[in-house]
């Protein structure tokens, strides 16, 4: 292994190097000068971001334990406009609520940590990495779902993401033991070679899957969702339900296509009917919510079961359609928590009934929740339209015609829960109106780049052929 | 000897622990009376329940300990085969308790070293 | 297995030659467990001996000179003593876990006397882990004390019972660590393999700076983790009454007793072993006979077993931030720096080697 | 630019103006220019299709094609016929009159004229599109906004309305999704690439199965708009707490989203599918006609009035279109165009009345011809075009529907017809006791006297309406004429 | 490698304990004994991976080394849960599932 191979690593490298650096920050800066820490954060983390794009190699490193190539890096880069624009949301957060206390930086170390973790996890060849990226992409979000530890909901959400994480990830590795056991090896380029469809494989596949649902949180794995995103910061509710589920999603994807293939008529089944609960369980539930939290929370469940669908056409389509999903669910998904973060920061209210009449004295907030909410609801022009015709296309394309059928179903019911939202900004007059406030820099450019995101990402297609280009290394 | 030595060990340990109540037992003068009973407590009777709640320092140290000992577990396996890959292992190592060493300078700085 | 010794090696075939296999292997392995019983117990009651005549020394008076010549046979009189006493408990204790407590001690000893190479060959478990078992076995040990402390429902053995967790557990790192340091040399972490490789050259000499920094860091931990003076938080006499086993009296008092002896000589055998070349003798001088190796090896562990003891009867006891001051702020960055620098000795080949 | 992409494009640029102006005034001066252009944009596309046409004699013309998602082989694909002329044409005219009978909309007035404005983006877009895919988004694009404009502005149970419209109309796109998928599917079937391009897939047979399975659902899925009993509910509500423009343009245009679409969708491409079912939906549609009818003689309140004879003329479209008949099919389209004049004459009128008496309930008002003698009048010529009277564009058009119809020879189609022809008489009772007690008779409130006179800009509005609708009577040949033309490749397809 | 007792015997036995750490991690009501529930489902795996290894693929470490970063992640995790557990503690003095529920639905 030559040094320069670990060019094709820089994104982890680099983030790593970052992670140290605010460490270093928080140790050496004294601490009346603390709150530059924010600022530079996130001006390392932009530099991160913009030097994520340039070209890479295919590669493998560490025996095969380490593999990149064009797609994963561009969705490490997915990844990375992400987070990025959550910084960018959650800097006034920060600066104004946390740094005061004097744990900022916690935020920003634990958060790259993370996001190192999935690093990891979307680059691992064999399971060993999997696991420690997934898990190093979970810890650190339980502490900080128990960020605010004055705050009993805080410590609830992050006791309950630990230990269903936990639980998940047991169940998981007891998967991947019995793989290991009928395959002798944890690279998946072994597995691939020595899988046959034995009933412990498919015990263990099933197994396994349990990881991954959790944190994708589908049907049955879901129980923490709500109560987690209630509890925890928005912030940390928006990371989880945004990149959090998109690596993941990515991952499986990657393993279902790739190492699992021989089993696809198993996990065909599987899918299909973890995609139909997932999407109804996830919709009738938001049917109630009061707390836009806990809201976002069952509709991002039932967002995991609208892209169960491309999943399940294991096609090429399928791949490149769920990638754009993602991207197009995290730029809507940071609106609206955007949305969220910026009013709760403000005022202190998260219930949909304090939105009433937000329109008359907020009207830019609104319209972004508005465009954030038709976007994840799949309502022309905004992308997330784009984004599900084309997961429902996926799946037609393999001919579940039945299961595009209720997803459209589906979609029509969450249109009423994501209208209820709208109906509140707009339809309704308050006599407690939240009152208009101004955004800082940061929120009100973190917000502009997901409307901007949500107004073109659908339109441009360009961005699709890209993608779909890519995608071809896993067909 | 193999693997079976710390079976013999383990019982040759209960036999000695059990053997030596026993034996203790049997020769052993008995006398019973309440205050005997008593935990002992410099001569008063205890107030209050006795499993009380700790102070969390040493739960804290507790939770270091596990991050550092499982650390140790790690470069135990690297001590070994130090010797075979001399550079790559000795860089990576450097790396790894750079880290953790600002982890310790962390924890450190956070005041979770300070016993009060 | 004890094959060095030719007396075993003929015990052995005897056995083997007279009855059927599995017969002559149980017997063989009661012999073993009785050999080592016999060791661990004579080694417990001379140590306590010692400890007392040693302390008299410094203290500038006599110490037990009556029972047998030179007080010999006074510990034996009081382990009997001991035995003969009553088994009490309070009503409130957690029984099964207060009667199960000094198993894990004692057990945990023996076990780790099992991997001790007293000379070539008497060991009775080279295991390739062997390092790596010593720690793990001597962390368990810290669940008796716990386990004692916590079930004898007493606040003062509760206390010293955290105390001797949170100190045990601290001074592990170090004691991990440091013996790390020396398996940079090694490359192996099989006790005899470790014996083996100081053959030219005691390790202590063989890694000089770095060795010597290694040992001494050892040496106070190993002083913390078996709770001893100037470390014993655990027990303080003046502030806890007896610590963590307050309510134990009679033989289950004198188990833990034993076992902080046994402990304390455990400690100084891996001393031995891993920096001063345990059985070896200086410059190989009596290579051809290898039953002096026992000699040489208990003559080592002896001296350290003293230098212990003199720490305790030289330095006043610490408070507990003190104790953990010195560990987390001192001895742990110290320790990582070691390795580092051992580890650049090793690479480069800088270790002294005759 | 081309001549169609500017039907887009100007509407887009109407609303970046819209979105810099301050105030009602700014912002209705904003959007009558954005109006007026494309009303002239219309009318000058009407010509430049008779001169295009002259010369062309393809199927589409004006036709633009760019490739957007390769890898679905969606395109952004558009062209025109007489048909969808004569809907441009419609819409322009419907909107322009909206713009005027919203002169005075008070409250949010920018973002209401905004949402004006995009539902008309979906329906000039609907009607040119000839890619599956971009058909539906447009399709889609005219439904949100009512959401808004009936929600905000509405009056009544505007809530429950807006949420019921919004998921029925789109619990119908998302049936069509799926036919629409399935349409895309199986266009391969002679061997080429999947496409989504109307005229490609017409070449292709696809399979009877297939056809038979998507086609219910295509036809539901557009049908749902168009008022199909029993999915129709949501129009009565809409109707009735919707404001005066958005009822207009509702009524006036995006009900015949419907019909068009299932004309050019479900019934082009899927012939032997609507050959299989139209038994089934020519009874749906029947029974729409007579209950529409029916329904609109229980009703007291003028706009539910309306909106049940909405549904009875549009179920008559469809009913005509399911007769897979020349001459009805060009009498279908004829009373898409006629109905949308008309409807949204009379709820531009009863917007009128509502705004001067407060009051829909027809038992409340009495002798308006007395005190509004403007609106009254024109109010009586609407209702004479909607029950059919010659000379007026109504009758034109279900004279066509009716002979048409009766030329199938099959028992159970002319029962059907004699059926639906039969509702013509109810509309005629309906509206003339509309008028009769509204118009008629003694002033019956004493506050009517003092009503408000006609305003210039409501004139305006009315005036735009009613021309067309003389002008179909009076002179239907040169419309039809571009209907049928159209019309020729659909029965080269289905028939 | 023990003799005289088969891989089967020890799966079966690690199966067993992966189900009383599911089932207690059901049914528990303390959140200490959910935690060493799952951690009974960790050691579960760590059994199975070390066995597999020795006994089935005994020339190549994969699945011993596997269980040595699972034991590293399982302190880890253990370590976070107790320090979130012990915050709780600090708010409401209870560490009992019942209490936990203030968010529901």
């Amino acid at each position: 292994m030559e040094l320069s191979s670990f060019l094709s690593m820089r994104h982890e490298i680099l983030l790593l190097a970052i992670t140290l650096l605010v460490l270093i920050g928080e140790i050496f800066i004294p601490e009346n000068k603390k709150h530059s820490i924010v600022h530079m954060a996130i001006f390392l983390f932009g530099i991160h971001t913009i030097t994520g794009f340039l070209p890479t190699v295919e590669t493998s490193l560490f025996g095969g334990m380490f593999r990149t190539n064009g797609m994963i890096h561009f969705f490490k880069n997915v990844l990375n406009i992400g987070v990025f624009i959550l910084l960018l949301q959650s800097a006034d957060w920060l600066q104004e609520k946390v740094m005061v206390q004097n744990k900022g930086t916690e935020f920003f170390i634990l958060l790259f940590s993370s996001l190192l973790g999935m690093y990891f996890m979307i680059s691992s060849g064999d399971f060993l990495m999997f696991y420690l990226g997934l898990e190093l992409s979970t810890l650190p979000v339980a502490a900080l779902a128990a960020y605010e530890t004055t705050n009993r909901k805080s410590s609830e959400a992050g006791i309950k993401l630990i230990l269903s994480s936990a639980l998940a990830s047991g169940v998981s590795l007891f998967g991947i033991s019995m793989l290991y056991a009928t395959s002798g090896s944890i690279y998946f380029n072994d597995i691939i070679e020595m899988i046959t469809s034995t009933d412990l494989t498919i015990l263990g596949m099933i197994l396994f899957f349990a990881g991954l649902a959790f944190k994708i949180s589908l049907v049955p794995f879901h129980f923490w969702t709500a109560d987690v995103y209630e509890g925890a910061p928005i912030s940390i509710a928006s990371y989880l339900s945004v990149i959090s589920k998109g690596a993941a999603v990515f991952i499986l994807m990657i393993l279902l296509f790739t190492v699992m293939k021989p089993l696809m008529h198993v996990w065909e089944n599987m899918i299909y009917v973890i995609a139909v609960l997932t999407m109804f369980i996830g919709n009738l539930f938001a049917l109630r919510q009061q707390n836009m939290k806990r809201f976002l929370a069952f509709s991002s469940i039932a967002q995991a079961g609208f892209i169960l669908l491309g999943l399940i056409a294991g096609n090429q389509l399928g791949t490149a359609t769920i990638v754009y999903f993602v991207l197009i669910y995290i730029f809507s998904n940071l609106a609206a928590f955007g949305v969220v973060q910026a009013i709760s920061l403000q005022t202190g209210k998260e219930n949909i009934k304090d939105y009433e009449g937000l329109y008359r004295t907020n009207p830019n907030l609104s319209l972004v929740m508005m465009l954030a909410l038709f976007s994840l609801a799949g309502i022309p022009p905004v992308a997330g339209f784009f984004g599900k015709f084309f997961l429902f296309t996926a799946a037609a394309s393999e001919g579940y015609y039945l299961l595009v059928f209720l997803a459209v179903v589906n979609v029509t019911i969450s249109l009423y829960y994501y209208l209820i939202v709208v109906r509140a900004m707009f339809l309704r007059k308050s006599d407690n109106p939240i009152p208009f406030f101004k955004n800082k820099v940061y929120m009100r450019l973190g917000l502009l780049i997901t409307v901007i995101g949500i107004l073109v990402l659908g339109l441009y297609s360009p961005l699709y052929d890209y993608i779909y280009n890519l995608s071809g290394i896993f067909n | 000897m193999g693997s079976e030595a710390i079976i013999v060990f383990l019982i040759a340990g209960i036999v000695l622990v059990a053997g030596a109540n026993f034996l203790s037992n049997l020769i052993s003068h008995k006398s019973d009376n309440p205050q005997k009973r008593e935990p002992y407590e410099s001569g008063m009777t205890t107030i209050g329940p006795t499993w009380v709640q700790f102070k969390v320092g040493y739960y804290l140290f507790a939770i270091l300990f596990l991050i550092f000992d499982v650390e140790v577990a790690f470069l135990i396996p690297w001590a070994v085969v130090f010797k075979d890959f001399g550079a790559i292992a000795f860089i990576e190592v450097l790396i790894f308790l750079v880290i953790l060493g600002l982890g310790l300078m962390y924890a450190w700085k956070k005041g979770a070293l300070k016993w009060e | 297995m004890i094959r060095a010794l030719s007396i075993t090696r003929s015990i052995h075939d005897w056995l083997y030659s007279s009855m059927s296999e599995n017969m002559a292997y149980f017997i063989e392995m009661v012999l073993i467990a009785i050999v080592y019983l016999a060791i661990f117990a004579v080694a417990g009651l001379f140590l306590v001996l010692i400890e007392r005549r040693v302390a008299a020394w410094f203290q500038l008076r006599i110490g037990p000179n009556r029972v047998g010549f030179q007080g010999l046979l006074q510990t034996m009189a009081d382990a009997l003593k001991l035995l003969s006493k009553e088994l009490t408990g309070t009503e409130k204790a957690d029984k099964f876990l207060y009667n199960l407590a000094p198993y894990f001690v004692i057990i945990t000893a023996l076990m780790a006397l099992a991997v001790i190479p007293f000379t070539q060959d008497f060991q009775a478990f080279d295991i390739n882990i062997g390092i790596l078992f010593l720690i793990a076995i001597s962390s368990i040990g810290v669940i008796g004390i716990l386990l004692g402390g916590w079930s004898s429902n007493n606040k003062f053995a509760l206390i010293g019972a955290m105390r001797s967790g949170v100190q045990t557990i601290s001074y592990e790192l170090s004691i991990g660590l440091s013996l790390l340091t020396m398996i940079l040399i090694t490359g192996s972490l099989q006790l005899s393999e470790i014996v083996e490789v100081q053959k030219s050259g005691w390790l202590i000499v063989q890694g000089h700076i770095p060795a010597i920094i290694a040992f001494m860091i050892y040496m106070i931990a190993g002083t913390a983790e078996t709770n001893r003076a100037p470390f014993d938080m655990a027990e303080a006499e003046s502030e806890l009454g007896a610590g963590f086993h307050t309510e134990y009296s009679g033989m289950k008092f004198a188990y833990f007793f034993l076992a902080e002896f046994i402990n304390m000589f455990i400690i100084a055998a891996i001393a031995t072993t891993v920096f001063f070349g345990a059985w070896l003798s200086p410059f190989g001088i009596t290579e051809s006979i290898p039953i002096l190796g026992v000699f040489w090896f208990l003559a080592k562990a002896m001296v350290l077993v003293f230098l212990m003891m003199w720490f305790r009867w030289t330095f006043p006891r610490l408070r507990v931030d003190q104790l953990l001051t010195l560990e987390w702020k001192y001895l742990l960055p110290l320790n990582l720096m070691n390795i580092v620098i051992m580890a650049l000795i090793v690479w480069l080949n800088l270790t002294i080697q005759f | 630019m081309d001549i169609l992409t500017l039907f887009i494009i100007v509407p887009i640029l109407t609303i970046l103006a819209l979105v810099f102006t301050k105030g009602l005034k700014q912002a209705r001066i904003v959007s009558l220019i954005g109006s007026l252009v494309q009303f002239g944009m219309a009318i000058n596309l009407v010509f430049a299709y008779f001169k295009e046409r002259a010369v062309n004699s393809d199927i589409m013309v004006f036709t633009k094609d760019v490739v957007w998602f390769k890898e679905f082989n969606i395109h952004y694909n558009i062209g025109v016929d007489g048909i969808s002329v004569a809907l441009l044409l419609l819409t322009a005219i419907v909107v322009l009159a909206g713009v005027f009978i919203s002169w005075k909309m008070n409250d949010l007035p920018k973002e209401f004229f905004v949402s004006l404005i995009v539902l008309s983006i979906g329906v000039y877009g609907f009607f040119i599109s000839l890619d599956l895919f971009t058909m539906f988004v447009f399709f889609e694009i005219a439904v949100i906004p009512m959401y808004l404009l009936i929600g905000i502005w509405g009056t009544g149970p505007k809530e429950y309305s807006a949420m019921k419209l919004t998921l029925m109309l789109m619990g119908a796109s998302a049936v069509l999704l799926v036919g629409i998928l399935g349409i895309y599917f199986n266009s391969n079937a002679d061997g080429g690439a999947l496409t989504f391009n109307i005229l490609e897939i017409s070449k292709v047979s696809i399979p009877i199965e297939a056809q038979k399975l998507f086609f219910p659902l295509t036809f539901i899925g557009f049908a749902v708009i168009g008022a199909l009993f029993p999915f129709h509910t949501w129009s009565p509500d809409g109707h009735a707490s919707a404001p005066t423009a958005v009822s207009m343009l509702h009524a006036g245009v995006l009900m015949k989203l419907g019909g068009y679409g299932v004309f050019r969708v479900a019934m082009f491409l899927l012939p032997e599918g609507a050959m299989h079912w139209s038994w089934f939906f020519i009874i749906l549609a029947t029974i729409g006609v007579i209950y529409g009818a029916f329904a609109a003689i229980k009703q007291t309140d003028l706009k539910y009035i309306n909106a049940y004879s909405s549904v009875s003329h549009l179920g008559m479209v469809l009913f005509a279109l399911l007769m897979l008949n020349k001459t009805s099919w060009n009498g279908a389209i004829l009373q898409s165009l006629s109905h949308g004049f008309m409807t949204a004459l009379f709820f531009a009128l009863i917007g009128m009345i509502y705004e001067r008496t407060h009051t829909r309930d027809v038992t409340e008002l009495g002798g308006l011809l007395k005190v509004i003698p403007f609106i009254s009048a024109i109010y009586v010529i609407a209702g004479l075009a909607s029950l059919g009277l010659p000379g007026f564009s109504g009758f034109v058009a279900e004279m066509n529907i009716f002979v048409g119809a009766f030329e199938h020879e099959d028992m159970f189609y002319r029962v059907a017809t004699i059926i639906s022809v039969s509702a013509i008489v109810v509309t005629a009772v309906y509206i003339l006791r509309v008028v009769g007690i509204m118009l008629m008779g003694p002033v019956k409130n004493n506050a009517f006297l003092t009503l408000e006179k006609v305003t210039w800009y409501e004139k305006l509005g009315i005036m735009l309406l009613l021309i067309p609708i003389v002008g179909m009577g009076v002179a239907p040949l040169w419309l039809s004429d571009m209907i049928l033309e159209s019309l020729h490749p659909f029965i080269q397809g289905v028939l | 490698m023990i003799p005289g007792i088969s891989i089967y015997e020890i799966l079966t036995i690690t199966s067993i304990l992966f189900f009383i750490g599911v089932y207690g991690f059901i049914t528990r009501k303390n959140l200490i004994s959910i935690l060493i529930s799952v951690e009974l489902i960790l050691n579960a795996s760590v059994i199975n991976f070390v066995i597999i290894n020795k006994y089935l693929y005994p020339d190549m470490l994969q699945g011993v080394l596997f269980s040595l970063f699972i034991i590293a992640v399982a302190a880890a995790e253990t370590a976070l849960a107790v320090s979130i557990i012990i915050g709780l503690y600090r708010q409401i003095s209870s560490v009992e599932v019942k209490d936990v529920e203030t968010m529901k639905y």
